[in-house]
């Protein structure tokens, strides 16, 4: 399984990213996901989200979820980036791509993925008004 | 021995500090290192129960025995994405 | 919510839609679907997959399914894009978006739609030797 | 009553043609249609059960009355995606 992994204070650049996606001629699916920073946080307005990670831990446990995931589905390659830092209201802090030879394994992996990044990888959010 | 510990988000502003470093008896716990930051920083009391622990860059539980030297980071639930 | 339906016999240029994406203030989630032709059909190899629509009802159907979205879920945008006539191997064939303010709705859409399709939406596939 | 009907898919190759249109009773159902075609198509009648049938652009069911000029679709089950 291909992996890459990002952590990144640049904004996301989802052009660049797909121009190096690669794909085997056995792929059937790729799924992408983009959190996007909301202009509200617990019912007020802010203005950014300040992202804090806790670096070399988010790189194992991302590593560990992945090894979960090219145990549990027939994963060609996985590719996320997560930005740290101030990420600005309608900007993206999370891209996500899965790419597997069908659509259910590529969902599923997706969506477990980003469930289990908010349940280990210590990154942490702070509203900025 | 000697135990680094680091803190992140807002265990930060609870402590008023990122680092300490704490002594404690040989064969010490997470558990027991984790009571003596609740005595020297009492904030940290309210959200004992939420206290995520990681020695280096793994989560361990509270029974886990501490080695000198060892790096041991506390923090409230993560909330990534 | 923004619908925008393609039939196309163009390749699919990711690029130029994800340029063309809107997303307000309150948007948190960004899920897109692409569905490649793979080398193998039946168990045998092929070049390339031809689609047929049947297209005045494609277009119908898909508007049934994007009314029904609308009523299950919060979705502000979905857009499919899908091509007919000869697609070859390894190239994506489906192109889906969903825009919600949150992942769990966005991903529950996309794949819904995406089964429905497949279950009521007039487009059939040749594989091609 | 003309009764106009078009094939989708591998259909086409099971009539040998696009388009065929029928004459019927008024009144007749879809269901009717369907069965006057596999006589005049026999290897439609392997398909009879996930044959998918279509009034202008909506699905129907085998008991819709047919009017007049209106244009019906047969096709196998769909694989879009």
């Amino acid at each position: 399984m291909n992996r890459s992994l990002t952590i990144t204070r640049e904004p996301l650049d989802e052009a660049a990213l797909l121009s190096r996606r690669t794909l085997s001629v056995g792929m059937g699916a790729v799924v992408h996901f983009l959190g996007i920073v909301r202009d509200r946080e617990d019912g007020k307005k802010i203005s950014a989200i300040e992202y804090e990670a806790f670096e070399q831990m988010v790189t194992h446990q991302f590593n560990l979820l992945f090894d979960e995931m090219e145990k549990r589905w027939p994963i060609e390659s996985i590719r996320l980036v997560h930005r740290v830092g101030i990420v600005k209201v309608n900007e993206p802090s999370l891209w996500v791509e899965v790419v597997a030879p069908h659509r259910g394994e590529a969902f599923a992996a997706c969506q477990w993925l980003i469930d289990e990044m908010k349940r280990v990888v210590p990154i942490w959010k702070k509203p900025v008004v | 021995m000697r135990i680094s510990v680091q803190f992140y988000s807002y265990f930060k502003d609870l402590t008023g500090c990122a680092e300490t470093t704490e002594s404690l008896a040989d064969g010490s716990t997470l558990g027991a290192l984790h009571e003596q930051l609740i005595k020297k920083f009492p904030k940290l009391a309210a959200m004992k129960k939420s206290t995520l622990i990681a020695v280096g860059v793994d989560y361990q539980t509270r029974d886990y025995v501490l080695n000198d030297g060892e790096q041991v980071s506390l923090f409230p639930p993560v909330q990534g994405g």
